[in-house]
């Protein structure tokens, strides 16, 4: 089953076209890792996979859906650069916060839950503001996660994350797309990322370059995608 | 139903945040006791004629006051980029726009409400002869101020000058709004109920909240998602 | 060729203007009570109307741009502002002349003049908010909706006119002044060239607009190597 | 001399930027005029009144519109880190510093210079009668005004409330230069030069300028160096 | 020669140690690896070296002298998270301005050649807030090695860079390592900095857990040192 299909989306900034009319589909179950390099338009269809800018020309559906809907909101999670946890709110409120925002059953109880799993729930009380670094990103995790979304947005997740937290953030991939959800992530750390994927897609100048599964070859030598495809 | 209850959850958000800290809340306290003053140093306030601008001053102190607190309305989604979140969430942009503007309305009413008995002591300004009156001017053109205000701060939350550009932009738009209730309040403080011209001040409070509301719920989408 | 057009329309309104004028200051005989001077009426009731038909016309294309999210739009919105605000100062400027010599001040917090000033002050803050926004499509998009709030406030200045006692004339075209036919005829007239300069104006700086936008494409075209 | 080359250096890098975008320049100048505008509503400033308080509104404005602007100068940095860049550069603070209140000295003259001929337009106050004095009443408190935003710029700038927080100290922080600033305005555009008192109001300017100027150099290195 | 000395070096945050007891040495032409997980105090650490903040305790010298010391300024290049190019200016108006500050002696010379050293000689009157983020990482990099310094001290530069701003980054640190700059870098990233690095410095909450030269066996396995030290 399709869960995400981008028909020929163009994104202009004024008359500069970010995005070329990118087309491909991703399968139920499916991690496609974006790359491509700095300024090629990764963020900028991310951020019109979540719903967060409209494209230009082109659609995009989302289990069937247009990607602005709510329903289809409901499914989505995301982790853009910054960590969308509010500083002054403890880890539960904000848990709940976002349970409550999600329309999660019990928000209270996933919220629990959500702390126990990253391991936070002995500062389940403490202001965010306290927390350092790592503790932030698990809760940013714990808050993309609480509601078992369908479909996972990630923009470049690893970035400044240090070998436990990649870890931590691995295994709930591992365990969401197990359990069929769909990950699409962005990421300038090709063997992390390699790792996990299913499915790769480059993209240069805003162009689609290359899409297909991701090989056995491109694992050993990480470089070898931008070397054969990079110069399109 | 729904849409409410998610309005009501941003709200409760956004006031839970401010009463932990009651950073921005102590800011436009003192700000507005702080204009007070330096009106009170600019106008000789001992005279006969500080009666008249009463209304006047209260409104500027309300305005500069609320442009203020307002602007950090969306602009405390910017840390950590909570907007990007919240406008993902399922829950739509009218719904978030409302929350936040019922919060601010809270925060702002309840400023208003400390400053109104400290500026009657200092210009010798008796308010309490019109309650009744007073309270109604005072909740429209603060639901007034408060839209507009979130309004612009969704707008301008993306740009570099925010803070230079939402005055710039706000009270302009305000000023219709500022006029009436400046009028009222000059007439209500000199305990005059309103009648004939001031009814239709009341009126047109009435029709600027309303149309901007709807503006303001119709277009926030647009603002908010790129 | 649409050069060519423009050049022939500012020509025209040009012409128009001159023989205005000629039969303004020998055709027309002196206002009893404020003399010579009475004619600069011809140039700021038409300059004011001109400037609220520019703001609509922006109003027009600030929500065309929404529903479609087409450039052209965008550079219609700006253009046309710009027009307005420059015929806004002209009524402005030629109220305030006319002023210190009829009544002998500059200015005066009248609301009629007030209200003009305050719209003047909402459009000029529509091209502030343009500096300060980098990207082309947020800003046409940020540009429009304040453009559209920016023009329902306009009533609520303008009605609130009623209800205030003013020095300024009362509206002679809509409302309770009276006129003479000749000089209404003249203020009429004097209005067609106005319109067409504005059009014009409205043209040229569109034909900019779009070639800023294209240059601004190819440099960050160039720009990412 | 390599002290004030390097300020002079830090000031046109200012002014250039500055000048390439006007942004803050046109937001700060349309924020005068719409000031003077709601101040017009607040007073009925056809009363003779107006008059007697031109000076006191005069530099209301300018202090509103000053304080937006200088919140912008170190906040300037903040974008790219620009300002851990400069610090860490050879340039002393205390130079850094002077270049960026001269930078914003020259910015808030330059509105200055439009809002008064504005003013009196629109106020129909004649300041043309004593224009020496006024040109050193004007320069004199636009320093103390400049170098009193400045600092607090510099104090501010890693706070979350920036723009709360700055308002709030500087306004109180100015009340003895705004106030002689207002006393001699006032008198200066009724055509008296000052004498006997008046005199005192300038000394005191004098000395208010000198005192900060010398503690916020001073002081600005344990500001800037966490 | 030694370059640069840590000694003793505390950092509270309030009552929070965030470096507790710092010591170490790195003699001249050393690249020191900064390792350490999220919130470990190496950026802590690198503002200290900067002359950004000042230690609650302990001294720290740059060549015998103090690190505030204008000289010592002078001969030193900084790249932190942000770029600190300025976004209103042109990329040559930014590095003439910094020569200016450094008081290179030809400013203008200074900024021409380091605009064609890093390929953006083409974009010279171009201003920053145009600029791609590759391109401006590019100039970060220029303005931070414009003046020559003698101690580069770098927070993360590889964050979000792709492969060619990588190799960049990388050839101009080799050739400042051959000519007898030091080098402390701090990163997650350990396979880009364990190449260049001929020292590794592992602090583990606040505290150095292990200094020493950069072995052959690191570079083979980069989690090696964690799990070696990394609990202590
Ligand atoms: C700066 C000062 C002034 C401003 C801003 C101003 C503004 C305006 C505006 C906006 C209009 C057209 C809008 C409308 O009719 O509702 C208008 C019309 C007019 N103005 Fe002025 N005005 C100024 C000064 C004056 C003065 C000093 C006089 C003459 C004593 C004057 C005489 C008129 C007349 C006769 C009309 C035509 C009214 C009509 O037919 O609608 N104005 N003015
Ligand atoms: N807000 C914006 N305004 C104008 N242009 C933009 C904007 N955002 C992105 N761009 C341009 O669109 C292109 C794609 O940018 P995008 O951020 O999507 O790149 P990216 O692939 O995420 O790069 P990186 O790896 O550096 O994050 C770039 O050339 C960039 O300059
Ligand atoms: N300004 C600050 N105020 C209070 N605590 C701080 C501040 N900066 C850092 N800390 C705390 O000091 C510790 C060290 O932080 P630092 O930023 O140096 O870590 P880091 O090693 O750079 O981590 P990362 O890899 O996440 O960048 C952390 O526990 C952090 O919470
Ligand atoms: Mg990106
Ligand atoms: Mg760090």
């Amino acid at each position: 089953m399709t869960a995400l299909s981008v028909e020929n989306v163009w994104k202009y900034y004024g008359d500069f076209p970010a995005l070329r009319g990118i087309s491909f589909e991703a399968r139920q179950g499916a991690c496609v890792a974006l790359l491509g390099r700095n300024g090629a338009g990764k963020t900028t269809l991310l951020r019109i996979l979540a719903g967060l800018s409209r494209p230009t020309r082109g659609s995009v559906r989302v289990f069937g859906r247009d990607c602005l809907d709510a329903e289809v909101r409901r499914q989505t999670g995301l982790i853009g650069h910054g960590i969308g946890i509010y500083d002054e709110l403890s880890a539960y409120e904000n848990l709940r916060l976002f349970a409550a925002l999600y329309g999660v059953k019990d928000p209270r109880r996933a919220a629990m839950e959500w702390l126990e799993r990253t391991g936070l729930e002995r500062v389940r009380d403490g202001l965010v503001r306290e927390f350092s670094r790592g503790m932030r990103q698990r809760l940013a995790v714990a808050r993309a996660f609480l509601h078992r979304p369908s479909l996972l947005l990630l923009d470049e997740p690893f970035t400044a994350l240090d070998d436990r937290a990649i870890a931590l953030l691995q295994g709930l991939l591992k365990e969401s797309l197990a359990g069929g959800a769909t990950v699409v992530m962005s990421t300038h750390q090709l063997r992390e990322a390699l790792e996990l994927a299913t499915h790769v897609a480059l993209i240069v100048k805003g162009r689609l370059a290359h899409a297909g599964e991701r090989t056995a070859e491109m694992l050993e030598d990480p470089g070898w995608l931008y070397r054969t495809y990079g110069e399109a | 139903m729904l849409f409410l209850r998610q309005a009501w959850t941003v709200a409760q958000k956004d006031l839970r945040s401010e009463f932990r800290t009651k950073e921005a809340l102590n800011a436009s306290l003192s700000f507005a006791l702080v204009i007070l003053l330096l009106f009170s140093f600019a106008f000789d306030p001992t005279a006969e004629m500080t009666r008249e601008i009463s209304g006047g001053l209260l409104w500027l102190v309300f305005a500069f006051a609320g442009a203020l607190l307002l602007n950090r309305s969306f602009a405390r989604e910017l840390e950590n980029d909570c907007l990007d979140v919240l406008v993902v969430s399922p829950v739509p942009a009218a719904a978030l726009f409302l929350g936040k503007a019922l919060a601010n309305y809270i925060l702002l009413l309840g400023i208003e409400a400390v400053c109104l008995p400290v500026f009657g002591v200092f210009y010798n300004a008796d308010w309490t002869r019109q309650p009744a009156w007073l309270a109604i001017v005072i909740l429209l053109a603060t639901w007034g101020i408060t839209i507009i205000g979130t309004m612009f701060s969704a707008l301008t939350v993306n740009l570099r000058l925010r803070e230079l550009m939402l005055p710039m932009l706000v009270y302009p738009m305000l000023i219709p709004c500022l006029m009436a209730a400046m009028q009222l309040t000059t007439a209500l403080m000199a305990g005059q109920a309103p009648s004939g011209d001031q009814l239709a001040w009341v009126r047109m409070l009435v029709g600027f909240d309303i149309i901007f509301t709807a503006l303001s719920v119709a277009l926030v989408e647009t603002v908010l998602i790129g | 060729m649409r050069e060519k057009i423009l050049y022939a329309l500012g020509a025209l309104a040009a012409l128009l203007l001159a023989r205005n004028i000629w039969v303004m200051l020998t055709g027309l005989p002196d206002e009893a009570f404020q003399g010579a001077i009475f004619r600069i009426i011809f140039f700021h009731v038409p300059a004011a109307f001109t400037c609220f038909l520019c703001f609509f016309v922006a109003l027009v294309a600030s929500i065309s741009y929404l529903k479609s999210g087409k450039m052209q739009w965008d550079s219609l919105a700006v253009s046309a502002t710009e027009a307005g605000l420059a015929f806004g100062a002209a009524n402005l400027v030629s109220g305030m002349i006319w002023a210190r010599i009829i009544w002998g001040i500059w200015w005066t917090w009248d609301w009629r003049l007030t209200s003009m000033l305050v719209c003047w002050l909402l459009y000029a803050g529509y091209l502030v908010l343009r500096r300060a926004v980098e990207e082309p499509a947020q800003r046409a998009r940020l540009s429009a909706v304040l453009s559209i709030l920016s023009f329902a406030v306009v009533p609520f200045v303008f009605f609130s006119i009623k209800w205030f006692r003013t020095q300024h004339p009362q509206p002679v075209l809509y409302g309770e002044g009276k006129m003479d036919a000749a000089y209404r005829a003249m203020l009429y007239l004097n209005w067609v060239p106005l319109l067409m300069l504005a059009a014009v104006l409205i043209a040229i700086r569109i034909g900019q607009e779009n070639r800023r936008r294209e240059l601004d494409a190819l440099r960050r075209e160039a720009h990412s190597i």
